[in-house]
């Protein structure tokens, strides 16, 4: 039984943890939460400087090459500090896209730009509120030219190309699906910054007028890349997930080891006890999903979808519940704007939106079980 | 059984309607200013014009004394008041509330003739405003472990330090103030009450920033800030009783259905117009029950509510069930917000007009928070509960019988 | 504002409850569930002396007609000592359904003799497991003969007359069934006492083989008329199931009060003190829902079906968590044959299950909000 | 990352199959009396039989010393040994895992030359089989309470009082048990351990009757019992330090994923023959939902126990990732079982052949609330996690150093 990460890998973490700590500190995250930068600059160059950026892209393509659970365990560290960077947007889903559906062409074009730092992509799926299914993507891509509009588009302010989810064919729902590849500065393309409830992640609603783009992958193949792309970007955004849901843990812990109420410390309370043992519980289920999840994504495994789908709902649930009893454990400080607990509640249901809400990764968990019949 | 007045109660209910219809701010004149910003020159102009009219009808405090300028009425007659008053036009959040539900009450109480006779009639009338200062950096939760040092000087007092959580503090005139004047007295023994005039030198008000941007409270700061004994309410070393008196009122007024504004009905409105992958949402099995989940709690604090009125109609004490309201309220808020943000998908991160229904459970999920902890965390209304209503013996104290500045406090 | 019981109506509650604590021992409950008895014979005749079974039939069919919210009163007082006698099957369903939908002969016939306590009747809905749906009503009730399978029936083995659901007509759907009123000592009638969950409350399967039976009410009314019973069985089960949970709470304080670890009452940890503070506010919200239903009920409002369904959820959701956290309250003695924690335990379940589970009722009640919009 | 043996551990692994292949019951012969009645003779017999094969192999302790009959092996052999074991029908629900997992162990750091000598070896051979006698009637979560008075009388003690909750004491040849000696000490410091004949006069064994009428526990009735001095495992007040030793092996011993036999996947069975009122159960969203919520706490647990086995693997200490398993599982197995009963509707309150898939839901549904409080309470565990993993302050302590016959007991 090897059901661990290995002694180099947990190396990466150390240092991945030490230049963040350093290098992002909560006061970072707030520049980007109160401004209007999409993202820290000076941390992007950093990440990019320690290659963190190349980590899964094979060498031949400017990369390190070293693999997914490398990246897993830089996503964790990204995580517990919040980094204000589009690298889950570009590494987690532009970049995986990329490598799944592109040319060698488009390979060669994209992805060392990519581990250069000098390329940042997202990925455009949502078209309005409610699911996001094949049925309901209006967004056209006919004759090289993308008409139609997305929303809530993670970091599509910053971002220099996109993947986009639109109806490439006359074939209906699914079939009629294909991924398109647009330059976000060309013509035809308008941005609008949209408020989120996580300001530290800019959004964006992105217009396309008859905007130039090229295919990504074959003519309807675009709703099965897509899912495959977002599986593996599951992956990875919850280790990102349990990165968060620890450091709520460890905050609330420190907190009620501190405070003082009744002559006692608030930590010798069962109240509390008992809350941050809950906490403690969901936080480690959530990192043995997850860990199963990189082993499926590290080894192209075929039960890939019921690991992903299993680790984004586990650490989903981990991070809202210790974001929110951890404000709660902090009293009436923890809901001031001074204290950092804010910071993670409201990135907590970021990130368990961004990909989509718990429910549908429930419904294609419960999906993979009856094909599976396992569980 | 039957949600019918008795015969006076109807009796009273036409008087106030009469009364209302013909006093009223109609949506024409200054009623638009009661949905101005909060504290905002236009709301505090109609709300203390409002209030001035109420009160010399005698409709500012019914259960009041007519002596003191109530109504010499019974709680059910001020729950009828408050039930038509709400059909216009006229706000609500009042800065009054406050004052004459907690400090005016705690100065009829403590204060002497002349203080009475001094600051009632200008706070039933709007014309000042009060706050309660007992909360502080260092007692939240638990509101005796305060701080605030108050030496005394001749005949007057020196205070110095933090209060927080000060309601209303920007624009009050007045505030009760609970300090410690005996470090070395047992924690509840050591405290003593004042009211002071929040323009004094030495008091600084500082608004808080909230996590959601908002700022609903302040911090007041006390730096050499005197306060003549004559405005010490209770014996000296007694705070902790008199205080028990205001906070008795505090309970009641927080335990109404705060928050309770986004609810079933809203979600039905955007499970309505939503699409979810296996169709309408309001067809999909598990938005039904939820919604049925938290259908079945608010309508028991609607009708727990009515059980209430009922027993003040009845001339009885309302039982305890009174006390549920916040802990099922609050949590309910933070969870329903959070399901509808998962019912709109991606488009649940967005904020504001960007978001379904211009982002109102994006607000609801963001102000859940605070909810949960102001006016009694839900731990501590637990607590309360098993201990008040259910007799369940205390927590084992450490904090009885020692000096206060012997206490541990981690610091 | 006259929302509480009147003073007569609690003077009947303070009898019900002097003789009932007389009468229905926990020892009583005991000897019905661990023997072959169906139900208490004496308790039952006790019942009848009171008058108990007539309380809401009109006075001219033997009745006391005092009406609906004094039936409220003696329910709860009923499922407070977990009273082990047919009242819910005879008085909220099978007389229910007879004044519904009887004709005048069979009100005549039937009611005198439900209120001397001479006639137990009994419901029979279901014929499988899953839900109980107009399309899965199989029982047919042609030329006056029913046939086929009703399982799990209530008080099924001690019951002299039944009220079933049957397919009365070719009609599909709703419209082809009809209530079937039979005999259950008639030729061509078999039965079968089932193991229940809650063997203080004796289930049966019956097999109609061509037994005589006539209709109640018209034909192709079945599934409204059924529906309408349920309702008002449905307000009167959630007091049994409020008085249920009252008890739970109750026994769980007294032993959290006398119960001594590490030195003090168990009730002074927040651990059991705030679990004890969760059941207080359940018990309040179902208490309070189900004094709305009982005012539908006594009124016939047309807000009944809402105010059942919103009865019937929270007072299963109340009894069924006092019922398993006063086990867990008691500690290892909790789940002793001896204590009296299980009999609720098991009681919470069956009721929770007697009338239709929570999911049928919370579909129901967000119909209803649909309709009414309201909420 | 990987789900493969080192090369030592594949090694052990066929060279454990190939001797359970030789050496393990096969259907045919006693196998079937393994699935016999607990404590019934075949089933005994069966038992003793297969334990003996395992001692004589050096397989039945394979963390043990050689010298003491066990294969100085690691953890992590022993589980490989457990995994391949649980291939084969010879039952598991072993008899003697108490004794040799929790008894033996403690005999042989606190015993004499000589006892060592006499009873390890029967132990290990399933000759002999040991209870653990802890637990009191006012001794549960809060073990250090208990009552059993042991007097000294010349070189021998005289025991009088009732211990609760043995398992296997119906059938133990010897059991370890834990008495107060000393009263007037503080609670934890007049305790103290001994061995003892089952067949001693004056004990008396009494089957408990749980709520699902099943029989797992005993009550254990001491009269007068004598024990020679010499039997005494410690020193005299020195019992509790003895007993944690104990403990910390049940802790283990019970962490292990208890009634996850009913789960997720029979819930899947059951949905997968069903039809609600909006069609097929496995369709609706609302039981989608569950099965997601649960698998996802059950697979994680999976994973969470291949991280122990890493752990060990690796040669290192597990992490306390090791004690959420009963916490998670218990409850589960309340709430699905309980939502399984719903799904079946009418028939949900049926037990036996007359309920879906042989009353399976309903039993678990019984035999939950006991899986929630036998080996250490949801309450208690969160106790240990908060303070054992998270190292959380303890609960305040009124119970120490006050003799223990002036501790209040409600009695």
């Amino acid at each position: 039984m090897n059901f661990d990460f290995s002694d180099d890998q947990k190396l990466l973490k150390d240092q991945a943890r030490k230049f963040l700590t350093e290098k992002c500190t909560s006061k970072a995250v707030r520049r980007v939460l109160e401004g209007t930068q999409g993202h820290d600059a000076a941390l992007w160059k950093g990440v990019a400087e320690m290659g963190w950026l190349g980590t899964a892209i094979p060498e031949n393509y400017g990369g390190l090459g070293l693999g997914y659970l490398e990246l897993c365990v830089i996503a964790e560290e990204l995580g517990r500090v919040l980094a204000p960077v589009p690298f889950s947007s570009t590494v987690y889903l532009f970049a995986e896209a990329v490598l799944a559906a592109g040319s060698e062409e488009q390979k060669q074009k994209l992805l060392p730009k990519i581990a250069a730092g000098e390329l940042i992509g997202t990925f455009a799926r949502a078209e309005g509120p409610g699911a996001v299914t094949a049925k309901n993507i209006r967004v056209t891509f006919k004759g090289g030219k993308l008409s139609g509009k997305k929303i809530a588009v993670v970091d599509g302010m910053d971002s220099d190309y996109a993947v986009v989810l639109a109806r490439g064919s006359d074939e209906p729902g699914e079939r009629g699906l294909t991924l398109a590849l647009v330059d976000l500065k060309a013509a035809g393309v308008s941005r609008r910054a949209q408020d989120s409830i996580d300001p530290s992640r800019k959004h964006a609603e992105i217009i396309f007028d008859n905007a130039p783009a090229e295919a990504l992958g074959k003519i309807g193949e675009g709703w099965v890349t897509a899912n495959n792309v977002l599986n593996r970007a599951a992956v990875l955004m919850a280790f990102e997930q349990v990165g968060g849901a620890d450091i709520c843990l460890a905050m609330s812990k420190d907190h009620a080891m501190s405070r003082y109420a009744f002559g006692r410390p608030i930590g010798s309370f069962q109240a509390i006890k008992h809350k941050l043992a809950d906490m403690y519980v969901n936080n480690e289920l959530a990192r043995s999903n997850a860990y199963y999840g990189a082993w499926a994504l590290s080894t192209n495994a075929r039960e890939l979808p019921l690991a992903a789908a299993a680790a984004r709902v586990a650490a989903t649930q981990a991070f809202d519940y210790a974001a929110k009893e951890s404000t709660q454990t902090h009293g009436g400080i923890g809901f001031t704007w001074e204290v950092d607990c804010h910071l993670f509640y409201k990135r907590s249901r970021e990130l368990g939106l961004a990909l989509g809400p718990q429910r549908a990764w429930k419904d294609k968990l419960v999906t993979e079980l009856e094909l599976s019949n396992a569980a | 059984m039957d949600f019918e007045d008795t015969k006076e109660e109807a009796a009273f209910r036409s008087e106030v309607c009469a009364w209302l219809e013909a006093n009223a701010p109609s949506e024409k004149d200054d009623a638009a200013d009661f949905m101005g910003e909060r504290g905002g020159a236009g709301w505090m102009k109609a709300q203390r014009a409002w209030q001035a009219k109420k009160a010399k009808a005698g409709y500012a405090c019914i259960t009041w004394p007519k002596e003191v300028g109530g109504y010499g009425g019974t709680p059910i007659q001020q729950v009828i008041f408050n039930q038509e008053e709400g059909k216009f036009h006229v706000g609500g959040n009042s800065p009054f509330a406050i004052g004459l539900g907690m400090c005016i009450p705690t100065l009829m109480a403590y204060g002497d003739k002349e203080s009475i006779g001094r600051y009632v009639k200008p706070a039933l009338l709007g014309e000042e405003i009060w706050c309660q200062l007992f909360s502080e950096p260092a007692g939240g939760s638990d509101v005796a472990g305060l701080r605030m040092r108050a030496e005394k000087n001749g005949d007057e007092w020196i205070v110095n330090g933090q209060k927080i959580w000060t309601t209303g503090a920007q624009f009050s005139d007045y505030g009760i103030l609970l300090t410690r004047t005996d470090p070395n007295a047992a924690k509840h023994k050591g405290l003593t009450m004042f009211y002071l005039s929040m323009k004094a030198p030495g008091v600084e008000v500082r608004p808080i920033k909230q996590a959601s941007g908002a700022s609903g409270f302040n911090e007041v700061f006390f730096t050499d800030v005197k306060i003549p004994d004559s405005q010490r309410l209770g014996e000296v070393g007694q705070g902790w009783g008199v205080a028990l008196t205001t906070l008795m009122h505090e309970r009641l007024a927080v335990g109404g259905g705060t928050g309770g504004s986004l609810d079933v009905k809203e979600l039905i409105a955007l499970a309505r117009n939503l699409e979810l992958e296996d169709g309408p949402a309001l067809k999909n099995a598990s938005v039904r029950e939820r919604i049925a989940d938290w259908y079945v709690r608010s309508a028991g604090l609607k009708y727990t509510t009515y059980r209430t009125m009922t027993a003040l109609s009845r001339g009885q004490q309302p039982g305890p069930e009174a006390s549920i309201a916040k802990i099922v309220v609050a949590p309910k808020l933070q969870d329903l917000s959070a399901f509808a943000m998962e019912l709109e998908g991606e488009a649940g991160a967005l904020k504001g007009d960007d978001a379904p229904m211009h982002g109102a459970f994006q607000m609801g999920w963001m102000g859940a928070p605070g909810l949960r902890i102001a006016g009694g965390t839900d731990e501590i209304l637990r607590n309360i509960i098993a201990e008040r209503v259910l007799g369940l013996p205390p927590d084992v104290r450490v904090d009885k019988d020692i000096p206060f500045n012997k206490l541990p406090s981690g610091r």
